[in-house]
């Protein structure tokens, strides 16, 4: 259920993960900021690029992409009426205007482009190599903690609540609306955290039972190589560029 | 209850991650090792509850308990809902790396307010009436308060966005109400297998 | 053997979890009205998924289940097996979820359409019938590991089943609780399997043991009978022998 | 005995959870290099808690601690104690916390300072020792209940304890797991407590067995000596016999 997305080998998977995390940080702020319609598109372009070449299963990414559209869906509700501007064309008493519209599709693309890039980035590595770069890269220690213990705790919740699903299946429990039904949930949710947080004190003990002093060490060692290199200089130029078209007002 | 990437304007971002980040300095002074662990399940817990949800125009509605987080957990609150909120980021794309701060704050900052505001219900001789109402104020308090810093977010970015914002406020009514009766039924719960939780966590 | 008495038929049942090798694989079994079996096989051979799969917990790949000549597949079928067979979970842990004993006897009765005196009622009887009279208002939560089992198993009899499946319910317990539960076992007019590692224990309690290897059950090796001799040569511990 | 020998040392140890009756009430125990203990006890008798105020993972409300002579008393004594004294927990999903074998088996060593290379190579030696190999990128929560049980025994053993604690390791084990333990036990040249409610697995594999009882553990019962007859009338469960 919270299974990452995996798949097999592309070239993106080998590199550095720092390098993934820089440039994907990069690319979302200057697409956070950036206004301009070309160099939106250019974004997009990039980050279907990645994409591809991360080799998400299409499926598989249509299917996280559709949260944010349903979200961007609804805001093109909204914001075509309600943005002041040149009129375009009305419906009823509602006026659509260009600026409304065209701010509407820049959300859209810069959504999509931002959205591409964090799959191509969670797709192409593992959440605790993720964590373990994160602290490389300066996030302090005990951030990168508990990051790591609520990764391990949401697969412990997960599986006692399953435990707990079955047990009131097999004695013969069918929701309804009733009080009967409520009790028996709130009952469930009590004890899914009641016992979660024992299972969480027993799972520290052992840690501390094995000389756990409260520093983390990772078995994968992170080093720069020439790939690395390259593929951080070139998307790094890509992002200057397109933040130098951002901001010159000409062209 | 998230804002997408890319539709918040660069000043409510960058306004939100400063104001995340001293939250979360906050959280984080004089933080023990030890406690690291049962913040962990409440930041799963945090994670979890965000499975149950329904899309609600720009944000996504779902069950958030940080009203529950937040009366535990007090200042605590902000990192363990950094941290769930981040992992919702990489896991389902709830929200990105920009909107990180913003969506951090928003959830965070009623909990906080709601720890000050009902914290004295867990106290061992509170009376179950006294008990059961400070626990779903907190929940429905928080749901709420989040509720409408999500739609003052979208106001604003834009004069523009008014009309979905207190669309998405309103919205959120049967959530808080859900938030509310969950928290109070949590709460009990601990109270009644395991009162050393509550109390251990009601910080003087 | 007359049609009638069949409860449980499995015919060919495959399944295997998501992304892993198949754990059962053509699995056929079949109890009948006063039949007590006993189930070994070593640790991941698939007894667990077994019972799950019987109780409708998991979906076979493919394969056959017929419950009192009835075929079983979907959750609609199974709510009706459910109240006739009763699952003893491996761990107790995951078997009690009310904050008391009582409440979380009582409410296997409660599902069955029972008015909340009756409910109530049965799990008073239940509980005297173990033993367990005065745990009424005990935290669930803070029973030590033989009473939940005992109290686990209320929760089971309470529903008033024709059938138990047993996992495992010794591991764990000492010698006493276990002498309890043969004792139980013993007095109750019911059908069951039971797993466990114990074969000392599956013999005195159970009239087949069968054993399970490979995704299936082997019902055609033969009937073994030998002694065992065991010496105790060193140790301070009472060991009772009855 | 000469003095230098006394590893474990415990005086007078009373323990109660908040708000229950006295656990362990003036306990005394010490366990010497080469010492291998069995220790049983009904369920609840407090043994589990006894491994766990020798970890230091509870404190004991009066009583003394000695490891190698020394007192431990506060959470800096008991690190060090950490390092010689390997506890394997009764539940073996509170002992694997990392994704993979490989790390889980490595995270000891690392705590201990080795490299990097050095807890790789420890944590591949410990997996060929208990017959582990190709384990290493196994993920961790998706083992069988046997497979859990040795992993976490090698997450103990790398990290190169003089003394080891063994809470109920055989409990849910089918035999073949059982013998392989055995087999581990007797190889390894460490001194140990072992729990566990099997009296013929105890006898096999420590010098002495102890029972607990009240709070505390009985030395002075007179050693036992007899022997058990068992009879299997029926089954077609495989049994072996050595
Ligand atoms: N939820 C799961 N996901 C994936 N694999 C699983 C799951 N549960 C069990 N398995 C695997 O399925 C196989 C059968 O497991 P099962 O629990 O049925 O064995 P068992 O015979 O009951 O063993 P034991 O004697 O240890 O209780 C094992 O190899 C186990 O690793
Ligand atoms: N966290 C806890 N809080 C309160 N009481 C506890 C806790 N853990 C154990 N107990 C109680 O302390 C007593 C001793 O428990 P312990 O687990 O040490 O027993 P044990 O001898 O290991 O039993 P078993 O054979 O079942 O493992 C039991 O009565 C138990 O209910
Ligand atoms: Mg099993
Ligand atoms: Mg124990």
């Amino acid at each position: 259920m919270f299974e990452e997305l995996s798949n097999g080998d592309s070239f993106i998977r080998h590199l550095d993960p720092r390098v993934k995390i820089a440039v994907v940080f990069f690319f979302s702020i200057l697409a956070a900021v950036a206004v301009r319609m070309h160099v939106l598109l250019w974004l997009l372009s990039l980050g279907i690029l990645i994409v591809v070449l991360a080799r998400v299963p299409l499926p598989e990414l249509f299917r996280r992409l559709i949260p944010v559209n349903l979200l961007i869906a609804f805001l093109w509700l909204f914001l075509p009426f309600t943005f002041a501007g040149e009129p375009m064309f009305s419906v009823g008493a509602l006026t659509v205007t260009r600026e409304g519209v065209l701010y509407a599709a820049r959300i859209s693309i810069k959504s999509n482009a931002m959205m591409l890039m964090l799959i191509a980035l969670v797709a192409s590595t593992p959440i605790f190599t993720l964590g373990h770069a994160m602290h490389e890269l300066g996030v302090p220690q005990k951030i990168v903690h508990l990051f790591f213990f609520t990764y391990r705790y949401i697969h412990v919740m997960h599986r006692e609540y399953v435990r707990l699903v079955n047990s009131m299946k097999i004695r013969g429990f069918t929701p309804g609306n009733n009080l009967h039904t409520y009790r028996t949930i709130s009952y469930m949710v009590g004890m899914l955290l009641v016992k979660s947080f024992d299972r969480a004190q027993r799972v520290h003990n052992a840690m501390l039972c094995r000389g756990f002093e409260g520093n983390l060490y990772s078995l994968s060692t992170f080093s720069l190589n020439g790939r690395d290199v390259v593929s951080l200089i070139l998307m790094i130029t890509a992002v200057i560029i397109l933040g130098v078209l951002e901001w010159k007002k000409t062209i | 209850m998230h804002i997408s990437e890319g539709v918040l304007s660069p000043t409510v971002l960058l306004g939100g991650a400063v104001l995340a980040a001293a939250g979360v300095a906050a959280g984080m002074k004089d933080l023990d090792q030890k406690e690291i662990p049962s913040m962990g399940i409440l930041s799963a817990a945090f994670f979890v509850a965000s499975l149950m949800h329904v899309p609600v125009g720009p944000v996504s509605a779902h069950l958030i308990l940080n009203g529950l987080v937040g009366l535990i957990l007090g200042w605590k609150a902000f990192p363990v809902i950094l941290v769930g909120a981040s992992l919702q980021a990489l896991l389902f794309q709830f929200g990105g790396i920009t909107t990180l701060g913003v969506n951090t704050l928003n959830m965070a900052l009623p909990a906080v307010m709601c720890h000050y505001a009902f914290r004295w219900g867990l106290k061992p001789q509170t009376s179950r009436p006294a008990f059961i109402f400070a626990t779903f104020a907190s929940g429905f308090g928080a749901a709420m308060i989040a509720g409408i810093m999500v739609g003052f977010s979208l106001y604003l970015t834009g004069e523009a966005f008014l009309p979905a914002a207190k669309l998405v406020v309103a919205a959120h009514l049967p959530v808080m109400l859900i938030e509310g009766g969950l928290t109070a039924a949590c709460a009990l719960f601990l109270r009644k297998v395991r009162p050393e939780l509550l109390e251990g966590f009601y910080a003087p | 053997m007359e049609k009638n008495d069949l409860i449980i038929q499995l015919k060919d049942i495959c399944f295997s979890y998501a992304g892993s090798t198949p754990v059962l694989n053509g699995l056929n079994l079949k109890l009948c009205k006063g039949n007590r079996y006993g189930l070994m096989g070593p640790n991941g051979s698939g007894k667990t998924t077994l019972f799950h799969i019987i109780m409708g917990l998991l979906k076979p790949t493919s394969g056959e289940i017929e419950i009192y000549n009835n075929p079983a597949r979907i959750e609609n079928d199974f709510r009706k097996v459910r109240k006739k067979i009763g699952l003893l979970f491996q761990d107790a842990d995951d078997q009690l979820f009310s904050p008391t004993v009582l409440e979380d006897v009582a409410f296997g009765p409660l599902n069955l359409g029972k008015s909340q005196e009756e409910a109530v009622e049965i799990a008073f009887d239940t509980l005297k019938f173990l033993g367990l009279s005065g745990f009424e208002s005990r935290i669930t939560y803070k029973l030590s590991g033989g009473e939940k089992k005992l109290v686990s198993l209320a929760t089971v009899l309470a529903m008033q089943p024709e059938v138990l499946l047993l996992d495992e319910p010794t591991s764990g317990l000492d010698d006493k609780t276990k002498e309890i539960l043969k004792g139980v076992l013993t007095d109750l007019d019911l059908s069951y399997i039971l797993i466990s590692h114990e074969i000392d224990f599956l013999t005195d309690i159970t009239d087949a043991i069968y054993a399970m290897e490979n995704g299936t059950i082997h019902f055609d090796k033969e009937i073994h009978v030998h002694q065992h001799v065991h010496a105790h040569p060193h140790g301070a511990y009472e060991h009772q022998h009855d």
